[in-house]
Formats: structure tokens, sequence, C-alpha cells
């Protein structure tokens, strides 16, 4: 093992890999489970060139990052689910804009105030666009320290190299844990140059910037969603991450995200010793979502079953059910109010499965 | 609708004449699209005149907020953004922490800076944002059609007040430079109008001080301007700009509530009779 | 295959978390995956406060635990609540200062310390629970001493060795106790 | 000779009227003779006795930069205040 490991918090780590990234503008506001990241920033950010700045609101907070980003910096903010509900406004704006930035929800329970456990409620929001209007963000979702650290670097690359703003999607669970991390895979990079688009004060000689987001003409609009859809459609292609566990031979395949994914993994183990066989298979990428390796394994004849598992009443699972397209039964287990699974929970309905493929109990739906 | 290009100098009769008063660098050749007799122009044309005066124009970012100057930046020429609602003083405080040598102008009207962007005026302000902003006061909102406003006098008649506002329904008119001039952060903060020659004139002196304000890192700097919205209002437009003077000016005082360089003045006047006393002891020694 | 999965749990500001994260820290240096999570929210300050520790060979699925090969309890609510999820086999550390009962189970092995008493003996009650640490790693023996004495290095500032210091033999005083009884 | 004079951009000019109030000496009006791009009447600046000395009011007021303002160059004297200006900026 790595000698270069350090132990540290998930909320801490996503800072660090912002760091490596060349970040150098974080806006945020408090809010639980995601608290040690505008903390950790506060403490940090200075030490790399940035700035770090408590805003008045989270609605501010994501408006300054489409300054900054605007000015031509790497930025981020971080918050957690009624936070991120607030900053939809500035995410529609910063994605109609074309600008780069990274925004990480540590998803806690909702709607409304709900609590602070970790949950996944968020992931229609995340992956749907989020705000008004047709657009989507790149969003990945970690399920360790090191993911957290990882994605948020790989999330400046992807909204750089798009133009769009990128989100990662943690939970209160990934974001509170400590885990070892290893730093070596993400060196410290300059970010790109900007200047050819950016707002700065070296105007003199060249065309004006312009950044906008109203095209009160239909006809004018039209271009610009164009060009949007056709952007949408290339990242779909590109990008398409997920990882996959003991799924090659899997009769029963696990589909989760985040720490539930986790808690699949042991599950995987505890139910292949009972001759139980499962695999995992793990989007990294929840938009643009891997349709084509769900439908893939949809089609094994060795699958009998997908089973998706998620801390909310049926998100994700949607899009599983769309990428399996009925040809196998898709189950769906959930854990509700911010408890988190245990091996034991996810075995417990996939044995019921396994005898009856067709189970009601758990077979998702859509009337 | 491009005009005849401007001359320095024009010969008539065989008499030179010069040309004193014409259309300022910082503004595009495009004409303004504002309702005619609205003073959006006219606060445009001083902006661009001080920018062009002070030297900043390639050095100037524009937010570019929402209502009727949503298209402002069709008429500044120089780098600009949209801001979503009541948004642009946090999205300038991105671009001025990022790029620290930009000159930020902020160009708002009264619902965006005064009652969806509240919260975004006053933490930008408090902060200290070393941002200028133009908060065109006009009492009423344009572009939608004339609804109320948070500045909207008490018994003036909107669409969503059509009977006057009555301020045991929806409070007073807020006054939004008397609020901001209570804030350490602010350097500078003035109300003006803009209903007559002198007003304009006083107007510009106070735009030029607002961004004297952010080039020399004091702080915080707006200019309130009252402004008319004749069309709203339904009045002519000369009627218009006579009732900010009459009516609005009771309600909302023109007048400087913040400034830092004259406080420095008064600093350097109360501090002149011991410097005075010590130069002059010091010259009976010699 | 290693999987040592604790739950250490008392009232806030007794250390929890901090015994937690040097159980972790020193899995880490001895080459194991670890993962440490609280019991976070509003209720982490003056209440119950618990916090989990796995400790493992392979990749760590769930850091959350359920059945507990390992708990240290503080207080008497929290012996109540985590005495019985001790797994067969399992360890059970009480600071008898404040949990008064004991254990009827025959299949763990429950150790019972005056943590609070052997503190002040040390020279700072607030050195509570890293005495039950001593106690708990006396009976573990997964990680080594030395590499707790790193974990309390690490997660210590440097400036204050004197706290290091009083941390370390408050360590060892929860070991001795343990071993001498 | 007039001291100045000023010119009105007729498509620009939206014909509000603010300067016609605002001209100390009553040159502008509203003829309502022509009708520009937008369908507006422009102003129209009348001054057969050379009356206009370049003051600006009706420039300033003017919210569409429509006007435009010329004035004789000062004979002798334009070059100490100028100086001055330079010196004072």
């Amino acid at each position: 093992m790595s000698a270069q490991r350090v132990f540290m918090k998930g909320n801490e780590a996503a800072c660090e890999g912002a760091f490596r990234a060349g970040c150098k503008f974080f806006a945020g506001y408090p809010i639980t489970p995601q608290n040690e990241v505008p903390e950790y920033m506060s403490k940090h950010i200075w030490d790399h060139g940035g700035t770090f700045i408590q805003s008045e609101s989270e609605v501010a907070a994501i408006n300054m990052l489409m300054g900054a980003s605007a000015a031509g910096a790497r930025a981020m903010t971080s918050s957690s689910s009624p936070g991120i509900s607030l900053k939809q406004e500035g995410i529609s704006y910063i994605a109609m804009s074309e600008l780069p930035c990274v925004v990480m929800n540590v998803v806690r329970c909702g709607p409304g105030l709900g609590n602070i456990a970790p949950h996944q409620g968020d992931y229609f929001q995340a992956t749907r666009g989020g705000g008004h209007g047709d657009y989507r963000t790149i969003t990945l979702a970690p399920n360790s320290v090191q993911e957290m650290a990882q994605f948020v670097y790989l999330a400046f690359e992807l909204a750089d190299k798009w133009r769009n703003p990128a989100l990662v999607l943690s939970d209160g669970t990934i974001g509170q844990m400590m885990e070892p991390v290893d730093f070596s895979e993400m060196p410290y990079v300059e970010p790109p140059d900007k200047s050819d688009w950016c707002l700065n004060a070296h105007q003199e000689g060249r065309e004006r910037h312009l950044i906008t987001t109203i095209y009160l003409l239909a006809e004018d609009m039209a271009p610009v969603h164009e060009r949007l859809v056709k952007k949408y459609e290339r990242i779909k292609k590109a990008e398409v991450r997920y990882t996959d566990y003991m799924s090659d031979d899997a009769e029963i395949l696990i589909v989760a995200i985040g720490s539930p994914s986790r808690v699949a993994r042991s599950a995987i183990k505890a139910g292949r010793e009972e001759g139980l066989k499962l695999g995992l298979l793990r989007p990294i990428t929840v938009w643009p979502f891997p349709y084509g390796v769900i439908r893939q394994y949809a089609e094994s004849d060795r699958v009998k079953a997908i089973v998706v598992t998620e801390m909310n009443w049926g998100q994700m699972v949607e899009d599983v059910a769309m990428a399996v397209s009925g040809k196998k039964p898709v189950h769906f287990v959930p854990k509700h109010g911010g408890l988190t699974f245990t091996p034991e929970d996810m075995l417990e309905p996939i044995r019921a499965i396994r005898e009856n493929p067709m189970n009601p109990e758990t077979l998702w739906v859509q009337t | 609708m491009e005009a005849v290009p401007e001359k320095k100098r024009v010969t008539v009769d065989g008499q030179d004449y010069e040309l004193v008063f014409g259309r300022p660098a910082s503004l595009t050749s495009k004409p303004f699209t504002y309702c005619p007799g609205c003073n959006h122009g006219t606060i445009h044309r001083l902006v661009a005149e001080v920018i062009d005066e002070l030297g900043i124009q390639h050095r100037c970012v524009g937010m570019a907020s929402v209502g009727c100057s949503v298209f402002s930046y069709e008429f500044f020429d120089f780098d600009f953004i949209s801001c979503a609602h009541g948004r642009a003083l946090a999205v300038a405080t991105g671009v001025k922490r990022v790029q620290p040598d930009t000159v930020v102008l902020s160009y708002q009207g009264d619902g965006d800076l005064a009652a969806i962007g509240t919260a975004e005026t006053i933490h930008a302000a408090n902060r200290g944002e070393r941002i200028t902003t133009i908060f065109v006061n006009n009492a009423i909102y344009g572009m939608t059609g004339g609804q109320m406003a948070p500045t909207t006098i008490i018994g003036q008649r909107t669409t969503t007040t059509p009977e006057g506002r009555d301020e045991h329904r929806i409070g007073w008119p807020i006054r939004m430079s008397e609020m901001l001039a209570l804030l350490p952060g602010v350097a500078f903060v003035a109300r003006t109008t803009c209903h007559d020659a002198k007003s304009i004139l006083k107007t510009k002196v106070a735009i030029k001080k607002a961004f004297r304000a952010q080039l020399e890192d004091r702080g915080f700097s707006m200019v309130e301007i009252l402004s008319n919205c004749n069309v709203n209002w339904r009045m002519t437009p000369q009627d218009a700009v006579n009732w900010v003077g009459e009516e609005m000016t009771k309600v909302f005082p023109p007048g400087t509530y913040k400034d830092v360089f004259a406080e420095d003045q008064e600093k350097a006047r109360a501090d002149a009779p011991s410097k005075t006393k010590a130069q002059s002891s010091e010259k009976t020694e010699v | 295959m290693l999987l040592e999965e604790y739950i250490f749990a008392g009232f806030g500001g007794q250390g929890i978390m901090t015994i937690g994260q040097f159980a972790a820290y020193a899995g880490m240096i001895q080459g194991y995956d670890t993962a440490w999570i609280p019991s976070y929210g509003p209720e982490s300050r003056g209440g119950t406060a618990n916090c989990n520790v796995v400790i493992s060979d392979d990749v760590i699925g769930s850091p959350h635990t359920h059945s507990p090969n390992g708990v240290i309890v503080m207080n008497a609510p929290s012996f109540d609540r985590f005495e019985p999820e001790v797994r067969k086999g399992g360890v059970l550390v009480v600071n008898t200062n404040l949990a008064t009962q004991s254990s009827e189970r025959s299949d763990i092995k429950a150790a019972y310390v005056p943590c609070a008493d052997i503190a002040l003996e040390v020279g700072n009650e607030i050195l509570v629970s890293v005495v039950a640490l001593g106690a708990f790693n006396a009976l573990k023996k997964v990680v080594s001493d030395e590499n707790m004495e790193q974990a309390i290095k690490w997660k210590i500032p440097q400036a204050r060795k004197d706290l290091i210091d009083l941390n370390v033999r408050a360590y060892y005083a929860g070991k001795e106790y343990l071993e001498s009884t | 000779m007039p001291i100045g004079f000023i010119e009105i951009l007729d498509d620009t000019c939206k014909g509000c009227l603010l300067c016609v109030a605002a001209c100390p000496k009553s040159l502008l009006h509203q003829t309502k003779k022509k009708i520009n791009k937008r369908g507006l009447y422009p102003v129209e600046f009348v001054d057969p006795e050379g009356k206009c000395n370049a003051c600006r009011l009706c420039a300033i007021v003017c919210p569409d930069v429509a006007i435009r303002v010329y004035k004789q160059p000062r004979k002798p004297k334009t070059e100490q205040p100028a100086a001055a200006e330079a010196k004072a900026g």
C-alpha cells in the first residue's frame, strides 16, 4: 500500500482535489453535512492563490461562481440538498452561458428541511438539469473519500473541456467519513488559459466579450439550443463512465451509486458465500448515464434480474428500467428517511428475487 | 440605424466649428431601444462619459441585470455579462475577486436591486466589494408592464396597486441609499436625479466619484438615480421628469449619504490647525 | 481475511470521535484500508455521540457497522444501546465511572475500566476516552502500540507536545490497567 | 455668424421633447413635418437669427444622444484654459 496516503474526511478530500485542479475561487454557505468544505476552503485556499467567500446565501454563492468563472477562474461551490435547490437558478444561467464550474452536492434527506442523514433524493435534480429550461450537467457520483478528491479533480477537467457545469453528487456518508486518500494521481495543474473568451481588463485591441443567456427572438435562440443539444450529444458519447464488481458471471446484477454501492459490495461478498451469484454495476457518471452497458447486461442470458438499491423512493431505477427496456425484471430495494443500508437489507429481498425473478414485493413497475 | 459618423470639426459658411458634445466612445453605435424620454439613455451616456474621462473603457466589465436595462450590453462597448434577476452584485463579486484589475460596473433597476436582489446588494456593500453600482430608481417595474416596485411611492398607481400604494397593505417605499450608507464597507453612496440639465450634471459628478471609489480601492460605491417611466406612469416625458423633480424627490431626497472623499477632507481639515501650528512653530524656530 | 468493525460511543465531548480517528489512522499506517464515520448532527454537541471504525485488508464496503466486533461504551445509555449489538466473540470496554451495568453475555469479552479515575491520575479528565482506547487495544491487538502513538502525533498539533505526551501516557495507562487485572 | 449650432440625428431622435423644454432660446420644435425610420417625429432645430450659443442643455437632457453640439473655437484664449485644465488633471 502506498506510503503517500493521507487520512481525511470526504469533504476535505474534495477540497484537496479542487486545489490540485487549480481551483482559485470558492463561495459557499454553511449547511450540514457539507460544512467541512467551506471550513477547509477558508483555511487553505489562500495558500493556493485563491479566494474564499462565505456568501449571504446559496443563491449568491452560485452567482459569485458565475462571475468568477466568467472571469476565467476554475471555481467551485458546494452545498447540501436544500442549498442545491437554491443554487438551481444559477446553475441554469451558468449552463446557458456555457461557463465551466464545479458544484458539489453532499446529499441529505429531503424534501423540505428533512434531516441531515445521508440520502439520494437529489438524483433527478442532478441528472435532469435541475433548474428551469432545457440543459444537462455532467454528474459524477463518488463512493469513497478517494473518489471525492478524484471526481472533483475530474469534474474541473470535464467542466472546462465542455464549458458546462459539472456536479459531484455525493452523500452525507461519503462527505462525513474519513478514509485514506492517495493524491499521487492528482498532480497540481495550471488551469487552462481562457483569455480568448473570459471577462478581463485587457480589452484593448480585441473584440469585446459578451456572456449572455437572453435571446428574445426564437430564431436567435434556436441555433443556441441546437448548439447545446449537439454538445450534450457529444458528451453522451464521450464521457460515460462506470465500474463493475464481480459482474462477469452475475445472475443478479445490482445497480447502485454512492454509499449504497459500498454496502452492495459487502452484500455481494456475503451473498456469494451462500451461493448467490451477485454482481455490481456502478455508474460513475449518472449523466451521461451508462444506458448501453446496462442494456448489454439485460440482454445477456445469464442475468436473471436487475436490482437497483437507492436511498430514495426510486429515481435512478427509472434510468435503469429505461436501459433494460423490459428485457429483464427490474427490482427496487430502497431505504428511506436517511436510514442506511446493511448488507442484509439488500440480501433479504435478493434471496426472494432469486426464488422468483418476478417477485411482486420489489418489482419496479411503472404505471 | 447607423447615424452619420461624427466629425470633430466642420466648416459652415467659412467658419470653423468644433464638436463639443457627441457620443462617448464607451457607447456602441447602436441607438438606445428605450422608450422616448426614458432616462436610461441619459444615465447610459453619463456612465460612458465618465468611463471615457477616466480612460478605463478597456478595463471595464459590466453586469447587465434584469429589467428594461437587460440589453444594456448592446450599448456599452466593453466586456459584459448578463445576470439573473437580482444577482448582478453576486456575479460582480466573482468577477472582481478573480480579476481585481477590472473596473466592475453593475447597472440595476429598483426591482432588481431593492426587491429580489436586496440580500445580494446589502452583502456586496457590506463586504466592501470594489464595485460601482448604478441604481436606476423609477418607482415601477417597467419591463413587465408597470407593476409596483419596492420604491413605488405611497398613493402611486401601478398595475398591482390600482388604487395607489397603500402602506398598510404593502408597506413603504424602500430607501436603499440611506440604508447602505450605514454600512462601513460603503465608500460612496449618493442619490441624484435626472429631471433637468443641472441635476444631470450633478449625477455625472456623483458617478465619477463612485468610479473613483473603486479605482482607489476604497470600497463599495453606488449612485441611486431617480429616473422616469413616463410610459407606465402614463405621462408625457416632460410631465414625468417634472414628477421626478417635484414628487419623487420628496420621498427620495437627493444628496450624498456616504462619501469617503469628503470624510478625508474633513479629517484633513480637522488635522490642519495642529499642522499649521507645528509648521508655524517650525517657522519661528527657523 | 481481516474485517474489524468498531463502535465507540459516549457523551459528546468525551473524545469519542478522536479515539475513533486514532484507531482508523493507526490501522491505515499499519497498511490496512480503514474508514471512520461519525454519527453526526446537532446531537453531536453534548448529547450522545458515536462513531464507527472499520479496518480491513480488503476494500471496505459499508463504513457503517451494525454488528461490531469491538465496542467502547463511555456512559450508561451507550451501554444499553450497544452492548446487545456486539458480535459473538467481540470485545466490549465499559467505562465504569459512568456505566455501572455489567454484561450478562458469555459470548463476548467484556472489560470494565474506571477510565475517568485513570485519566485523572494521568493528569486530565479529558483523556478519559484515550484510556479506554488503551484498554480496548490491549484486548484487540489489531494495530500496534507504535502506530497508535503515531496516530496521536498525527491528530494533535506538534506545537502541543505536552498534550501529545499526556495522550500517549493515558493510552498506556489504560493498557496497563487492563493487563494488570 | 452664430456661436454654435446643433445637429439632430433624425433617426435616433424619438421626439420625447425634453430638449424643447430645455432650450433657453426656444430653438427646438416638434414640427411633424417629417417622420423618421422609427415612425416618430424628430425634433427640428430652427435658428434663423443665429441665437444658438452651444450651451449644450438640449444635448444634456437628451436621453438618446441624438444631439451633436458644435461651437466656434474660442479665438486666442483657447490655449490657456486647456493648458490649465491639463495641469489640474
